[in-house]
Parts: C-alpha cells; structure tokens; sequence
C-alpha cells in the first residue's frame, strides 16, 4: 500500500484527514492557550510584585 | 496512615501537588494518542459495510462519551463548591469547562465529517446529534456567565447554580429529543454496529484512555493559573519561585 | 405587628407588578405584538404554500412563544435591580421564594397569558383545525408558566450583567427545550391522529416540577447577584 | 441590641477594614464616618445580610444574624444609596407597597399623613418619575414613617435633601431614639439630633 | 482648541463602543449564539423531515437575524440613556448624526458582522447548496446594516415617548419586511434557478437610502426623547 | 457672558418660575437657591438646551443659544444628578473618551494628572462599578480638569463627596473663576470660593 493511497483512504481522505486533522489542531492550539494562559499569569504576578517592591 | 485529604483541597498544597501531577498525565495522554491512531490505522482492517470512512470513530466515539462526562463532573465540583464553600472546586469547575466544550465541539465536528459521506448530509436532526447540540450550548452558557462577573465569587457561584440546572435538565433533554425524534420518524440511517473486530475495540478504548489523560492534564494546568490569579494576593503565592524569579 | 401573611405577601406582589404593568402598558403590548410579528413573517420569508405552512405552524407558534417570553425576561428582575427595590426585597420578613413565585406569576399573567389567548386567531391563520388549535392552547397553557419559570432563573443569574437580555437567551433556551418539543410535538400528534395525552401530561410533570424548585433556585440566585 | 465583632470586610482585593468592633443598645444614634472609599456602604451593607463579611459575626439580641435571617429582618429599615421607588407608581402607592413588602400594611390615610410630613403635600398621586430629586429622596424616606422596626440603617439619607428637610430628619430621628429605637448611618453632611450624643465610628 | 474632526468622532464613537463590548466578550459571543439557537430551535419544533427544512431556511435565517438585531438594539442606547451619558452626547460639539452613524457602525459590527460569518455554517445544518449560501452571505452583508439603522430609529423612540413602545415596534418591524422579504427571496431565487442581481441591487438601494437619512432621523428622535 | 431674559419653564402642567432674568459674566459664581423641587434642575436643563422653555431667551455672547447650537456646547460643561459615566469601563477611559466627546482630545498623562487631583490615586485603572459612590463622582468632575470651555453648569456637584473633596471643588472653581470662567451650579451644602461672592439667585 502506497502513502499516496493511504492518504486517499478510498475516497474518504477528506473526511476522515478533515476530522483527525482539525481535532488535532485543535488540541494543540487548546495546549498553547493554557501555557500561554500560565506564562501571562506569571508575568502579571511579577509585575504586581515589582511594584509592590517599589512602593 | 491517613492522608490528609483535606490538606489538599487548600489551593497552595494543591498548586504543587497539581505541578508535579501534569506529566504523569500529559506524556501518557501523547503516547497514547500515538499508540491509538497506530492500531486504528494501521492494524484494524477496513469496515464491511462502511470502508474505511468507519475510522473516524476513533475520535468521534470518545470525544462524544468524554463530552457528557465532563459536563456532569464540573457540576458534581460546582455543586461541591456551592455546598462546602470550597474554592478550590469551584476553580476545577472552571477549568474544566472550556475543554468540555471543546470536546462537544469536537464530536460535532467529527460527526458532521462522518454523516457527509455516510448520509449524504453534513447534519440530521436526530436525537444523538441534537442533544450534542445542546449541550455544546449549555457549556456555552456556563462559560459566558462565567465570563461576564467580574467577582469571582459571585462568577463561581452563579456558575454552580446554572450547572446544577443543567445537569438536571440533561436527562430531560435527552429523552425529550429522542421522543421527539422518534415519535414521526423512521429509522435514521445510523451505523450499524456489526460486532466490531477486537483491534477496532483496542484502539477505541485507547484513544478514550488517552482522551481522559489529556482532559486532567489540560484541566490541571488551567487550574492552576486560575489558582495563581484569584490567590494573587497571598503569602504563598510571592514566594513561589516562579514568582519569585 | 401585622405582619403579611404568605399568601398575602403573594397577592402583593402579584399586585404590584400588574399595577406595574399598567402604568406601562405598551410593554405588555409590545410582548404580544412582537408575538403576532413573528409568527406572521414566517409566511413572508417562507413563502405562501398552505401545505408547508400547515405542517410548520405548531413548531413557529412554540418558538414565537419562547422568543416572546424571552424577550420579556428582562423586565422581571432588572428594573427593580436598578432603582433598588430588589434590595428591599431581599429584605422580605416573610419568605423570599414566596416573593419569588409572586413575581414569577405576574410575569406569566403579563406574558404567557396573552399569547395563549392570542395563539388560536394566529393558527388560523396558517389553516390549522379546530381540534390542533384546542390542543395547542392547552399545551400553552401549561408550558408558558414553565417558561416564565426557568426564565426567572436566567434573569436573576444575569442581574446587572452587561448584555444581560442576550445572555439570558443563551443560558435559558437550551433548558426550555424538553417545553418546546413536547409542545410542539402535542399539536403534530393530534394532526397526525395520535394521542396527546402522553406530550400534555409530560409538559403537566415538569410544571409540578419547576413550581416546586425553580423558585428557590431563584431566590438563591438572587441572594448571589446581590452580593 | 447589636452587636458587631471583629469584622473584617473585603471587596475585590481590597481589604476595607477589620477587626471592626461595637455595640448599638436602644435609644442610641451612631454616625460611620470615613473618606469617601472607606467602606462605610460595604458596612451598611454586610449588617443587613447582602455580603458576607470576610471574618467576624453580626449578632442582633444576641443570636447571629445569619441563622436569625427572616426574623431579623423584620426589625430593621434600609435605605441605601439608591430610593428603591418605583417611578411609574405615584408616591402613595409606593410607600404603600414598599411598607407591605417590608411586612406591615399601611392605610391610605397614614400613609397620606406621612408623606405630607415629609413635605410632599400636593405630590402624592403624582407620578414619581416627574418628581425633583430631592423630592424623590423624601418619599424613600417616607418608609421610616410607617414602619415599626426598631434599627434603622442609613445610607447617606441626606443626599439631595434641602435645609428644611435636613431638619426634619433630625427630628425624625430623635423621635426614633426617644422610642428606643436604634439608628446606624453614614452622611458627609452636618446631622445633630437635640438631646442625643452621637457615637462616632470612624473608618479609614 | 483642538475640537475633533468629524470622521475623528466617529472614529471615537466606534472605539468606544467596541471597548465596552470588548469589556464584555462575551456579549459579542452571546448574540451570535443567539442566532445560532434561534435557527436551530427551528428544527425542533417543526420536526426534522430534510425536505422541509430546506425549504424553511433562508426564511428562517433572515427572521432570525432580524430578531438577533432587534433584540441587541436596547443596548444601542438605553444604557446610555440610564447613566447620563446621552445628556452629553447631546452636548458634542460637532455633529449629533455623525455620532448617531457611528453607534450604529458599532452595533452592527457587533450584532450584523457576526451573523454575516456564521449564517455558512447554520446553512449546512438546513442542507443549503453552496451557491445559495454565497448568495445568502452577500444578502445578509447588504441587509443587516440597514436592520441596525431602523433599529436606532426605534431605540432612539423608545427611550422617553411613554407608550410609544407598541407604535415603535409596529412602525420598525414593517420597515424591515422589505430587507427580510428581497434577502430571503434573494436566496429563494438561486434555489430555483433565477437571478439574483434584482434582489440584491434592491437591497443594496434600500441601505444607501438609509444611509443616508437615518443618522439624522434618529439624532432628531433622541433630542425629543431627552426633553 | 451669558444672558437670560424673562425666561419661564413648566412641567407638566405646573408652571415653576417665570420672568427670570440674570447676566452671568467672566468670573462670576451663581448659585441657584430654593427648596426641593423649585425647579433648579429644570433651569440648569433649559440652559443647556435639553429643554425648551416656556417663554424668554437665552443669549451667549449676544447670540440666541438656539440659533448657535453646537457652538454654544463647545463652550460649556454640563454635570447633572446622573454622573454619566460607563461603569464597565476604568476611569482613565472614562475620562478621556468623555473628554473626546466633548471636543478634545486628552493625552495619557494629562487624564492619569486629573484623576490623580481628584484623589483617586491608585483607583485609575479599576472598573469604575466596584468604586463607591463618592469616587464615582469624583470621576465625573474630573471632566471639569481637562475641559477648557468656559462655562460650568454643575447640578449639586458636591452629592456623595467627603469634605476633603468638597474643599478640592472650592478650590478648582475658584482657578476656574480666576481664568475668566464662569459657574452656575446648585447644592444644598455650603460652598464658599475664596475671594469670590457667590450670587445667589433663589427660585420658590
Ligand atoms: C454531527 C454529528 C454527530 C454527533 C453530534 C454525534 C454525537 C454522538 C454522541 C453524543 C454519541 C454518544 C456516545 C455514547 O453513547 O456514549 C455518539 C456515538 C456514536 N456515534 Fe455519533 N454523532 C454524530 C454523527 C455520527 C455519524 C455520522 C456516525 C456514523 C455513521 C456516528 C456514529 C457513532 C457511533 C458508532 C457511536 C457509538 C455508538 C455507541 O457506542 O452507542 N455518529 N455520537
Ligand atoms: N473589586 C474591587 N477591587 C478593588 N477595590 C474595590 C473593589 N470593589 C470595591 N472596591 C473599593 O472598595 C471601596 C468601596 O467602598 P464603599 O462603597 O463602602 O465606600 P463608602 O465609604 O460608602 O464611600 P462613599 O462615601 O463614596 O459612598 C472603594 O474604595 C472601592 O474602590
Ligand atoms: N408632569 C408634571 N406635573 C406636575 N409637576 C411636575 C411635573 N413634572 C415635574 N413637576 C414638578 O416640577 C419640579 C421639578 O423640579 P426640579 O427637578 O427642577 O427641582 P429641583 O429644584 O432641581 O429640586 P431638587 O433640589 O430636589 O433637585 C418638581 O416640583 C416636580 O414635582
Ligand atoms: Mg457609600
Ligand atoms: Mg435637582
């Protein structure tokens, strides 16, 4: 079986590539929202606590 | 000896204790997912009656079951939150949320994917796929609400009584929809589950498993920045290293 | 003292938000015209084909009637939350669910009511027969208050949120489904010859059900979205 | 008599004060005083249930107000920043209702009688929406008049009031407190009752 | 003194009404799920024959974007109204119109934009073909700016004239039958095989007609509505 | 200079002052005295053109106020009983949006400056819903700082402010007064500018 053939999946490529693909996709953009969610939250954390130093 | 279990429903113990917990779930879940989309690509053989459009199933089936479970966890803690006034479940309610949603989302998606070629329609209005629906709604609402208090004790609160709701009215929806459903029309074409073959079933319950290691391990990581924000003003949070640095 | 009596506390509350309504009669009105509107741009948007009409019409007269009392959601608590009379409310000696239901059957009076009184004239309109149109006012009948009811809970939840009216539609729609198949699905029965009895007695069990919790919910809610 | 201990109020991240500490017995008048900010309405607010307090208790007669509930809230008047009047309604039919909302019936005549005391004589069957807004404020205040609770808590009941209304709330209040009434309230306004000491509580 | 140019204000308008709803995220969200709620109730009233469906739907997309923009009009201007803003917005020194076009710019990039977008999607869910969804798009696009500048006819009405609710709703409601009738006969007509360049041109006629008198219209309604 | 010739304004059907004439010029301060309900608020309403009187004129500079329009209103400042300002939104935005409208544009600076006079400090980014009712004033009569129009209309400026606020408001009219300003306003405190007679226009 060629890759070309596996990709095809009978005619079914679309749908099926359609759906791990954008599953995927969308697992790994949710992954990034939730480290990026993490690292902004530090942040603001150190920023309150450098002003707080300051004052 | 015991543990000391409400030691660690307190936000900071449960911050660490949810820190050193996230790869033991997060790698699992990756290997899984590895493990799964192998057998059901490579080692299950194709379907008799559907081809090979059949393989959807192996996200469809546990992004769909995961949806409902979600649902009914984040209101069993918000209800927790509600009764004992315990904040860290409220904040876990939260943050299981969004990614129930997006498990809704998913099931939707993949389905609408499936029914194209199989029923010749992106969407029927059947029972299965509408209460999907609706439940993608009712996590919709619960985020939205959320999302518009300011004050996260009255957004906890708020949420928790609109979960409990909803939780009830899951089973009433359902039946409703599947009466209505039934009530006036023939059999939908629907996949006929001729007994699945054994490597089918494996990369089923695989994927599932692995569904279920990524929802605590995202659930986790999400927890714990919505710790770190609402305890921002505590002791412990200034002197956590991360903070510190 | 004399303090009020519960059912007392009732009537007065009914009371008032009908004097209310009075002042402000174009807000009863505009629930009933607004009712009346949309049912009848169906057949504008649609087209004029009897046979499509006939079989939508139970469908369009229910969501109508859900968008209706939508619609009006607002009113039941935001005012008051505004000029602070919910505030005393929350004050009641007396029961505050009891308030509750009060002003949960004042705003069916005031918009359920109508429409069910209404709705027969529009289902002539799209041709339906005598015996769906009795049909369609029973189930209105003991679905409406279900609306205003679950809608009271979506109301207080949202008090003084921004974009509360739409919010409100978001979270209250997906509950009143199981309301709107059922009642619906009445009216289709008896056209296709079946029994209603099952869909009525359905949409009766979730009445009993929703009178005895929705209003404790909502008095929670409430005591929530004054904090 | 009420007791307030130790309490200690929060809003957001703000914390407004603690340890917060007094006692009020019948026939006594105290002022909260503060900046604006200080969290004088946060107070007001927390005694009659709204919030809950961060730390501390409440307790009226002795008994927390927190499993009192219903039954303390048949001794006490509100008035808060906002009149809780109904703009639609003539200021006769919301003084009634309001006084039955609040668990006594008021008759036309004592509530005619109370409004004219408050100045509104011509006033009371028009809509209160085209009322001033001092005219307004007196039909809010109208509801101490008829009401039969003996602690009364004052959030800033002088605001757009005039000179001679001013004094009619003082004597108003004195009245109360000669029938062992309590009264808890905030203004920024000059307010001294003849023959009554009062207490001051100051946040900060 | 540095006085604002009026394409300045209107610029200023908009950004401030798009940073209030922004404050509000979920507002935006909130009235497109709406949208999608009301077109999906649709189906579960009527029962879930495909043939049927097909035939409902672009009347039921446009009522529903017609409710959609009807039922965020309150917030065009009431909130306004209720803080005091409104007396100053009476005040600018340059154009009342001016400002007026630019609130209902904001409205419809909150309420119409989004509809636009998702209405593909809602299509599927009714089984449109591709070509009637394009044509869809393209009448929603042309429509739904003018249901935002009738709206604020009627928002603008609505704030002070007491019992001018039921005369709002029956003067607004009929001026966007026109919009509802050409966008959903637009779609209808691609469906069986017609042009669609009349529909659309008709519409797109009606919005520069609007354009053109309705910031003005509603800026008189508010000066009447303040006094 | 603002003139006002035999004006007489209604409500209803209750006529509430006519044949009212007064000169206001650069520098002067105006008090607008009465009871509850004389009909301060509809005067202050009427010059502003909100409201339509019932007969009389009112002139800027010579000019009919209605024939100047949008004019007139770049000259004046207008603070009514509602302090017209978003509550979802800081007080930083608050006041430079408000100031944008008003026909000019603010830098960062110059509104965190205002808001800082104004003693909210510390306050300037926070919703303005979680403030209280005295800094919520206090935001709005920050517009007064930025604004350089000449005229000031302020109904009861000084509702829900503390004394040290209320000694700021003095202070700011009188600056406002030296540079050739011009302030009409109504309170039932007291407010004394230093070094300025206030003159007192009564209504009954
Ligand atoms: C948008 C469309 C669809 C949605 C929202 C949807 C939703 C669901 C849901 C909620 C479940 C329930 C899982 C459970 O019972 O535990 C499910 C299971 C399933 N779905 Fe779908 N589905 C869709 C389309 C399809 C299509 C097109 C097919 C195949 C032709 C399909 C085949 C299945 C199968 C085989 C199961 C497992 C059945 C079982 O275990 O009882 N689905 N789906
Ligand atoms: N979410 C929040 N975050 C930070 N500060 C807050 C928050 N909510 C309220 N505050 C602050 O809490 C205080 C509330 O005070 P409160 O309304 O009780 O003041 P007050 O003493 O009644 O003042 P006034 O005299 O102006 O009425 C204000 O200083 C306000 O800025
Ligand atoms: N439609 C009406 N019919 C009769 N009287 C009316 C009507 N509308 C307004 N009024 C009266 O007009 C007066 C309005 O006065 P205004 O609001 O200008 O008072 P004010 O001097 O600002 O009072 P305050 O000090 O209380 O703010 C009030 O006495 C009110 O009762
Ligand atoms: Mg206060
Ligand atoms: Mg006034």
């Amino acid at each position: 079986m060629s890759w070309a053939e596996f990709f095809a999946m009978k005619g079914y490529g679309f749908y099926i590539w359609g759906s791990y693909g954008v599953t995927l996709l969308v697992l790994l953009i949710e992954v990034a929202l939730v480290r990026h969610k993490r690292k902004i939250t530090l942040q603001q954390l150190r920023q309150m606590h450098a002003a707080g130093d300051e004052e | 000896m015991a543990i000391n279990w409400f030691k660690y429903s307190a936000p900071s113990t449960f911050y660490g204790l949810a820190g050193r917990l996230v790869p033991w779930f997060a790698w699992p879940a990756a290997l899984l997912f590895c493990i799964g989309l192998y057998v059901g690509f490579f080692v299950a053989p194709s379907d008799v009656v559907q081809g090979e459009a059949y393989r959807i199933i192996f996200i469809h089936v546990p992004a769909s079951i995961l949806s409902m479970f979600i649902y009914l966890i984040m209101a069993g803690y918000a209800a927790l939150g509600l009764i004992f006034n315990t904040r860290l479940s409220a904040m876990m309610a939260t943050a299981l949320a969004p990614t129930g949603a997006l498990f809704a989302l998913i099931s939707l998606w993949t389905g609408a994917l499936w029914g194209k070629p199989m029923w010749g329609a992106w969407w029927v209005w059947d029972a299965r796929l509408t209460s999907e629906l609706i439940l993608l709604f009712l996590y919709l609402g619960f985020i939205a609400l959320q999302a518009s208090i300011d004050d996260p004790r009255r957004a906890d609160r708020a949420g928790a009584l609109l979960a409990i709701v909803g939780s009830v009215n899951v089973p009433i929806i359902y039946f409703s929809v599947k009466w209505w459903n039934t009530l006036h029309q023939g059999s939908t074409i629907k996949f006929t589950g001729t007994s699945m073959h054994i490597a089918m079933q494996q990369a089923m319950f695989t994927m599932l498993l692995a569904c279920w290691l990524y929802v605590i391990a995202v659930s986790l990581v999400r927890v714990r920045s919505i710790i770190l924000e609402r305890e921002r003003n505590n002791q412990w949070v200034t002197e956590l290293a991360e903070v510190k640095r | 003292m004399n303090k009020l009596s519960l059912p007392g506390l009732l009537l007065l509350v009914i009371k008032r938000d009908l004097l209310l309504a009075m002042r402000r009669r174009a807000d009863v009105l505009t629930t009933l015209v607004f009712f009346v509107m949309v049912v009848s741009l169906f057949p504008l948007g649609i087209g004029p084909e009897q046979e499509i009409l006939r079989k939508i019409a139970p469908g369009v007269v229910w969501v109508a009637a859900l968008l209706a009392s939508m619609l009006s959601l607002g009113r039941m608590f935001s005012a008051d939350y505004l000029d602070g009379t919910l505030e005393q409310m929350l004050l009641v000696p007396q029961s505050l669910s009891m308030l509750v239901l009060g002003k949960i059957a004042a705003h069916w009076m005031l918009s359920g009511l109508p429409l069910v009184l209404i709705a027969p004239a529009l289902g002539l309109q799209f041709d339906m027969s005598a015996q769906a149109l009795w049909v369609l006012i029973a189930a209105l009948l003991l679905g409406t208050p279900v609306l205003s009811m679950i809608g009271a809970i979506g109301a207080a939840l949202t008090l003084g949120l921004r974009g509360g009216g739409v919010l409100v539609s978001l979270l209250v729609l997906p509950l009143c489904i199981p309301v709107l198949i059922f009642g619906a699905g009445a009216v289709e029965a008896v056209s296709s010859g079946m029994s209603v009895i099952s869909h009525l007695s359905l949409l009766g069990a979730i009445l009993m059900l929703s009178l005895v919790f929705t209003p404790w919910v909502t008095a929670q809610a409430l005591r929530i979205s004054m904090e | 008599m009420l007791e307030v201990c130790n309490l200690a109020c929060s809003r957001g991240d703000h914390q407004l004060f603690d340890g917060l500490s007094f006692t009020l017995s019948a026939g006594e008048l105290m002022q909260v005083e503060g900046a604006n900010g200080s969290g004088k309405t946060t107070l007001l607010r927390t005694l009659c249930g709204f919030m809950q307090p961060l730390a501390g208790e409440i307790r009226w007669q002795g008994q927390d107000v927190r499993k009192l509930d219903e039954d303390f809230y048949a001794e006490l008047v509100y008035l808060g920043h906002l009149n809780a009047i109904k703009d639609e309604l003539s200021a006769l039919e919301n003084l009634r209702i309001s006084a039955g909302l609040a668990g006594c019936a008021v008759s036309h005549q004592q509530a005619i009688a109370a409004l004219r005391r408050m100045g509104l004589r011509g006033r009371e069957t028009l809509a209160v929406k085209v009322l001033s807004q001092g005219q307004r404020r007196r039909v809010a205040l109208a509801r101490l008049l008829v009401s039969n609770a003996p602690l009364w808590i004052l959030d800033e009941p002088l605001t757009a009031l005039d000179v001679g209304a001013v004094s009619l709330m003082q004597e108003l209040i004195g009245e109360h407190l000669s029938n062992q009434g309590m009264v808890i309230f905030t203004t920024h306004q000059a307010l001294q009752v003849a023959g009554v000491a009062t207490r001051q509580l100051a946040l900060s």
